[in-house]
């Protein structure tokens, strides 16, 4: 069996004395969704970070599809194939609806149009075509979210890292969000998800890990965990 | 008389907004300062003078010019701010694009002496003039202003229009979300640093063209005159950058024709004072707060 | 070398010590003489220029024996234009033991020395600057004639020429001390001839678009325009009236004659430009020390320094000058390498104090106020051949010069 | 407990540009209260932080502090009347070392600054009450430290420290046991239950609800910028609103 | 070294002080060079022509000036970071075109007659606000001050008075400008506005950002350096603005936070703490 699309070994990161991470290990096969849980400041976006070399590592190893990314600059990790989606939603605010979009296009080139990749994305969000040539600053945060998750339909990446999608979104929007994962996780997307979201984090993700301190302390699979009600209270102290 | 001090003036402004261009785009993009635009508006006539020299003909000097000081902006980007990225090093990199600068200035004195030295150009093109409306126009100030104009267009187009324009603008915004989108910051910096300097350059060619002279003393001012324009534009603004070039080059020419040119500096910074304190983002940025980072 | 001249200088301590004189005459330390030009920046045409020249004089000085025995050193101190820098040179060259002070180049830093001078005791001679009333006697002195004589005697020949001009434009450098003088000379001068005044034009020594001035101009529709200001920030000016077609003459002050550039980049719109001077490239049958100085140092400045050329003589002749001035009063006064050099410039100074006139290349009479005088005439710029001319003829032009009180 | 508040905060709203931060939000608190404030990412809490401390501006209504609107009142005069907050990110003085942390919110002279220029008894009252503090904390060991030094749990308690220099009539503590493990969050706890004698009154943003349920002696839940619930902690995380706000509606039935 | 390298030194630290002083309260000021344009010509006023006590002409230029910096402060520190660069460049140039327009100074004929500065003068002024900066690193207001420079928004919740304390350092900054130049003045008997143009704003801000914004010697590091390198290197005379533009960017390049980039501690051990 070949190596996993994603393994993270040992992975260390500090900030000047601070260390944000201790030794993360986990792994994420092709086609899997791996949720990491944990609180505020406990290393969640810090480890999507470093896994796609927006921060320096200080040890450890980030593998993804058997090559070791160390020295590898962000911005061509995303070109080979990794999307990360960070807190915040990573939207251009001063380029319209199409040139985020295109951006996302641009980056790799389908066989099919551009045109064609922003048809997939009115199918999914009949609202984007309305607001194609507004400026992204522009939308609410919702619809934001989904410019977000639409740039992920036409730039296709093999690796998602997303960074709390359901962050400020009202419930029908945080169902649609998930909605859309779900779609990516159904044609064979892995995805690397860090969520406060647990339930319906946990209820779609294959495997999970709880993040405390920079620190794996538990993992298991999303079902497995949901069911662990030492976990869940655990993490939201008590429910 | 007034009717023609405008029309200088917009000429005037147009050379004006052309190096404030420069400034916006590597303000946009890096939000420093990069005072070695200055020197590269002033090398745009040399550049002319000295490929004239080695044979080649105006258009192609035309061409060099762009090219040469685009070039030497790779240089300044490498040596003044490749190395300070963080935000608190903007007053480092600026003091350091100006020691650039200097240098520029020294290597000028140093191979054309101090004085203005004449530009190649045939004085018949600079001569010619034609009449319109009862005033007296220079042609070359109408091709200044096309030339100026069809700059302007072209980079509205580069930065509107094309992938790199996109980058820019999204580097501009958040060189991190940029990253993430897989574009190369380092490279978009590059082209923000090429684009502007060659801008500055393209301002010293007309200038150049239009008094006949290039001199190594011209820029300082000039480039500080431009920073003022960023400013009363909006920092980071394209438009602003030419609206308040045009603004300015207005107002000076008239300023000069109702007997104000003792005033000289003050005109054009007092204007900039002014609009600061009642606009602190400029007349077409936006207003920046202090709230946002809160 | 270094050694030698060392050795000399201790030589000269144990002669003023009291013991005996041991070295010979040929042997003599040398007479230091130090000179503040600016050799970078933005003023280095100048200073490179005005620095050939009075090498050249104390080279010729030497090469006919030197002063008493001594030969002259030139200590050479580059202020880049800037007047701390000028004090600080002056300073300096004071503390290195120079017996007198040449220079510097502009009015603004040859005010702030001249007090300076005086304060410590130390003679210095400008011979550049144009700004009339600063120089500061007993000690210091400026060869040069200043704009209050050459501007009267420069108009004077201009009005002989253009006599049916009524209306002048006025313009210059309000910035810049030189300039903005000139302006009010030019402003009386035209209120003395009776010329109305229609339009004047203040701009700064970096503006960077003239348009305005000389849309300004044209407007008023004057017969001619007196311009003052340095050469680099006059040039623009010129060349944007020839480009917006004024076809009036044009007379610009000393200051575009002296120094190498504006000549050389004037090009066509020269045409109708007219500057102040008293000597030209052209030879001068009545002067033969004249012309072989000018062949000289034409021939000298090709290899020695890249200066355009073929290079303005202009005002050289004064630094030269100047040179066998100094060595003039140092041979009468008995200055030698060994003097101390307080007693030097004393007697310096005292040769100062008596001098009424000196006649080198030319002519120069000492005023009261511490100026030189020359007899200045107008010149007009030949665009072809890049160097400047008399306007008018040997016999056409006017002798009698401007009124000044001369040192009594 | 008297009859006026000693935060009063009245229908006030905040915008930016188009996005509503806080609508019509009203909340009171009376000494010696200790309001618990919880809600989902986003809900707006620490926009309602930054405005009762004035690093943001109101877009509309008003607020009273200890009798006094302060609606319009700059930041340092709002910490003069007994305001002080911690911060989300932690916001600590970096470069300065932890005791000089603490020192620099010490009161001199009655907030006259340049006041302290002349004093030439030296710093000894500056730093026994800085020690003081840093003690009550546990940092006293670390006070020559540089701030920027510090772990993330030991960076929150100075800041907590630093805020009680002031000398605060309300403490704004804004998700202060985020990163923090069990432990640590207990400890945080104590630290506080330690040091009541220097808190009058507080108001915590906590998504930690056990904390929240030990700590406060009221709790109101926020979404969107508005309030959903205000009461006791048991009858706030009952709510079915706060509930489906916090937890989310789960796909799968637990 | 010479007299006058020893004060033009000695000015230049001074110099370089009175941008500090701004600088610990986190505002960059290039204005300075205007302020010490003032300060030289009210000093020169009062002596020359009104025939003030040299010592009180001094301190009236730098009391007014200071005013008058504080009045400027209030609108100009309303913008911050480049604008606030911008503001002060600006406000260099109108201080400087103000005077030339100034026929009672001598407009851009200058100034002249000034006298009697020495040496001691300016040194025994650097002693005086040396102790005193040193007595201020060490002060409870140093401490607020890096407070404000490392967090303006949380020092003011902290209760400290921002704005206040910002004013007050621009008009104590704008005040030893001035007096700085009253001394300059005086030892140069002879001023004009071209003396005292941008460049020398921005060279004195050059000398605190090289010499180090942490600490109050940097700036004297800085000013000595910078002061001293071209003397140094006269010998090089054609090459010294080269050598002087390289050394620029290799220090900034190699010492980024300048030749003293430690901080002095206010309490407790007195230090080297990071860079």
């Amino acid at each position: 069996m070949s190596e996993p699309q994603l393994v993270v070994t040992d992975l260390h990161v500090a900030y000047g004395p601070i260390k944000a991470l201790r030794g993360v290990t986990l792994h994420a096969n092709e086609g899997q969704t791996v949720a990491v849980l944990g609180a505020n400041g406990s290393g969640k976006t810090t480890l999507l970070r470093a896994i796609s070399n927006m921060l320096a590592r200080s040890q450890g190893s980030v593998r993804i599809n058997g090559a070791d990314t160390a020295g590898v600059p962000a911005h061509r990790l995303v070109r080979e194939g990794l999307l990360h989606v960070p807190e915040g939603r990573g939207t251009i605010g001063r380029l319209s609806v199409r040139e985020n979009l295109r951006l996302a296009y641009d980056l790799r080139p389908t066989r099919q149009s551009f045109e064609a990749a922003l048809e997939l994305v009115f199918a999914r969000f009949p609202r984007m075509s309305e607001r194609l040539g507004q400026l992204a600053g522009s939308l609410s945060g919702g619809e934001q979210q989904m410019l977000t998750l639409a740039r992920a339909i036409v730039n296709r990446p093999r690796l998602l890292l997303v960074d709390e999608p359901s962050l400020g979104l009202s419930p029908v929007m945080v169902d649609e969000a998930f909605a859309v994962l779900r779609e990516f996780q159904t044609s064979g997307m892995t995805i690397l998800i860090v969520e406060q979201n647990v339930r319906k984090t946990l209820s779609f993700a294959h495997e999970g890990y709880i993040l405390r301190q920079g620190q794996i302390v538990a993992s298991g699979s999303g079902a497995e965990l949901l069911r662990d009600p030492a976990i869940l209270s655990h993490y939201l102290g008590a429910s | 008389m007034i009717a023609e001090q405008i029309v200088n003036g917009v000429v005037l402004g147009s050379m004006y907004a052309l190096v404030a261009l420069g400034f916006t785009l590597v303000f946009g993009v890096l939000d420093k300062l990069n005072f070695a635009l200055s020197e590269l508006f002033m090398l745009g006539g040399f550049v002319v003078i000295a490929s004239v020299g080695l044979g080649a003909p105006l258009w192609l000097a035309g061409i060099l010019v762009l090219v040469v000081c685009g070039l030497l902006g790779l240089v300044v980007e490498f040596v003044s701010f490749r190395k300070f990225t963080s935000a608190d090093a903007q007053v480092t990199a600026a003091l350091s694009s100006l020691a650039v600068g200097l240098i520029m200035i020294d290597l000028v004195q140093k191979t054309w002496g101090g004085e203005p030295v004449s530009v190649p150009v045939p004085i018949e093109w600079r001569r010619a003039n034609v009449a319109f409306f009862g005033m007296q126009i220079q042609v070359m100030k109408i091709v200044i202003l096309a030339v100026t104009l069809v700059l302007m267009g072209v980079l509205h187009w580069l930065i509107s229009r094309t992938a790199m324009g996109r980058n820019i603008r999204a580097v501009a915004e958040s060189p991190t979300f940029a990253t993430l989108l897989g574009i190369d910051v380092k490279r978009v910096n590059q082209q923000t640093f090429f684009i502007a300097s060659a801008l500055a350059g393209a301002g010293g060619l007309m200038f150049s063209l239009r008094n006949g002279i290039a001199s190594s003393d011209i820029g300082f001012t000039f480039g500080l005159k431009a920073l003022a324009i960023m400013a009363i534009g909006g920092m980071g603004d394209l438009r602003g950058a030419v609206l308040g070039g045009i603004l300015v080059g207005v107002i000076e020419s008239l300023a000069i024709q109702f007997g104000f040119g003792k005033l000289g500096e003050i005109i054009v910074w007092a204007l900039m004072i002014l609009v600061l304190l009642a606009r602190p983002g400029g007349l077409f940025g936006a207003a920046h707060t202090t709230e946002q980072r809160a | 070398m270094f050694d030698r001249r060392q050795l000399l200088a201790s030589t000269a301590a144990l002669a003023v010590a009291g013991h005996a004189p041991l070295a010979l005459a040929a042997d003599k330390p040398p007479i230091k003489v130090g000179s503040i030009l600016a050799m970078t920046g933005i003023g280095a045409v100048y200073g490179i220029l005005y620095n050939a020249a009075l090498k050249m004089a104390v080279d010729d000085v030497n090469a006919a024996g030197g002063v008493n025995g001594s030969k002259l050193e030139l200590l050479q101190e580059d202020d880049q234009l800037q007047p701390s820098q000028s004090v600080l040179c002056f300073r300096k060259l004071a503390g290195m033991g120079a017996v007198v002070e040449l220079g510097p180049l502009t009015g603004t830093s040859w005010e702030t020395v001249a007090p300076i001078a005086n304060a410590m005791k130390m003679p210095a001679l400008c011979f550049t600057a144009s700004k009339a009333g600063i120089s500061a006697p007993p000690y210091a002195l400026r060869i040069a004639p200043p704009d209050d004589t050459a501007i009267p005697e420069g108009v004077a020949e201009f009005m002989k020429l253009h006599p049916n001009v009524k209306k002048i434009a006025i313009a210059g450098d309000a910035q810049e001390a030189s300039g903005a003088a000139g302006m009010e000379l030019f402003a009386k001068m035209a209120k003395e001839l009776g010329l109305e005044v229609v339009a004047t034009a203040s701009y700064q020594t970096r503006t960077s678009d003239f348009s305005p001035d000389a849309i300004k101009i044209r407007g008023a529709n004057p017969d001619a325009i007196f311009i003052s200001s340095l050469g680099p920030t006059s040039l623009p000016l010129v060349k944007e009236l020839e480009v917006q077609g004024f076809d009036k003459p044009i007379l610009l002050n000393s200051l575009v004659w002296a120094g190498a550039g504006f000549i050389h980049a004037v090009g066509t719109a020269g045409k109708n430009v007219y500057t102040i001077g008293f000597s030209t490239n052209d030879v001068d049958p009545a002067n033969p020390k004249y012309n072989d100085y000018v062949k000289r140092f034409i021939e000298r400045t090709k290899t020695t320094t890249n200066l355009p050329q073929p290079v303005n003589v202009c005002n050289t002749t004064l630094p030269y000058d100047t040179v066998f001035l100094v060595a003039d009063i140092m041979r009468k006064a008995g200055i030698d390498g060994t003097t101390p050099a307080d007693k030097a410039r004393e007697l310096i100074r005292a040769g100062l104090d008596g001098l009424k006139a000196y006649q080198g290349i030319n002519k120069i009479t000492l005023r009261d106020t511490g100026d030189g005088h020359i007899k200045c005439h107008l010149l007009k710029a030949n665009a072809q051949t890049k160097q400047w001319e008399y306007a008018l003829a040997p016999d056409q032009r006017i002798k009698t010069p401007a009124a000044f009180k001369a040192r009594g | 407990m008297s009859d006026t508040p000693l935060l009063d905060v009245r229908a006030i709203s905040k915008r930016f540009g188009g996005i509503t931060a806080i609508d019509d939000l009203s909340i009171s608190l009376f000494k010696g209260d200790i309001l618990g404030l919880v809600g989902p990412n986003g809900a707006g809490k620490t926009a309602f932080v930054n405005c009762v401390t004035g690093f943001y501006t109101l877009s509309g209504g008003a607020i009273h502090f200890d009798g006094r609107d302060i609606s319009a009142l700059p930041l340092h005069q709002r910490g003069r009347l007994g305001l002080a907050r911690t911060f989300q990110n932690i916001r600590l003085f970096r470069r300065m070392t932890v005791a000089e942390n603490v020192a620099c919110a010490l009161r001199d002279h009655a907030d006259r600054p340049l006041r302290s220029l002349f004093r030439f008894g030296g710093d000894a009252g500056f730093v026994r009450a800085a020690r003081d503090l840093l003690e009550r904390v546990r940092l006293a060991d670390k006070a020559d430290q540089l701030a920027g030094s510090l772990p993330y749990g030991e960076a929150r308690r100075l800041e907590i420290a630093r805020a009680l220099a002031t000398r605060p009539k309300l403490l704004l503590l804004d998700e202060p046991t985020a990163g923090m493990n069990e432990e640590e969050t207990q400890e945080l706890l104590a630290d506080l239950r330690r040091n009541a004698d220097l808190i009058p009154s507080m108001i915590v943003i906590e998504h930690d609800i056990k904390f929240i349920r030990d700590v406060s002696t009221r709790v109101v839940a926020m979404d969107y910028g508005r309030k959903i619930a205000e009461g006791s902690a048991a009858e706030v995380f009952a709510h079915p609103q706060v509930v489906e706000a916090y937890l989310g509606a789960g796909d799968a039935d637990v | 070294m010479s007299q006058d390298l020893l004060f033009l030194t000695g000015v230049n630290i001074l110099m370089a002080w009175s941008v500090y002083i701004i600088l610990l309260s986190g505002s960059l000021s290039f204005a300075n060079g205007g302020f010490m344009a003032l300060g030289a010509y009210a000093a020169g006023v009062l002596t020359v022509k009104w025939g003030m006590n040299f010592y009180a002409a001094l301190a009236l230029a730098g009391i007014g000036t200071g005013l008058v910096g504080a009045l400027l402060a209030y609108p100009a520190l309303r913008t911050r970071g480049v604008y606030l660069i911008l503001v002060t460049v600006g406000l260099s140039f109108i201080i400087q075109t103000l005077i030339q327009n100034t026929d009672y100074v001598g407009g851009v004929r200058g100034m002249t007659g000034m006298m009697g500065t020495t040496n001691w003068h300016v040194w025994g002024l650097i002693a005086i606000v040396g102790v005193g900066l040193f007595w201020l690193s060490r002060s409870h207001l140093q401490r607020q001050l890096d407070a404000v420079r490392e967090d303006e928004r949380v020092a003011a919740s902290l209760g400290i008075d921002v704005v206040y304390l910002k004013v007050v350092c621009f008009a104590v900054g704008a005040g030893l400008a001035a007096i700085a130049g009253g001394l300059y003045s005086h030892y140069m008997v002879f001023i004009n506005p071209d003396h005292f143009n941008i460049f020398v704003s921005i060279y004195v801000v050059l000398y605190v950002v090289l010499g180090g914004v942490n600490n109050f010697i940097g700036p004297v590091i800085g000013a000595s350096v910078m002061t001293l390198l071209p003397e140094l290197v006269r010998g090089l005379q054609s090459y010294r603005p080269l050598i002087f533009g390289v050394v620029i960017i290799v220090l900034l390049l190699v010492r980024p936070n300048g030749l003293l980039s430690f901080r002095l501690r206010t309490l407790g051990a007195h230090k080297e703490g990071g860079a």
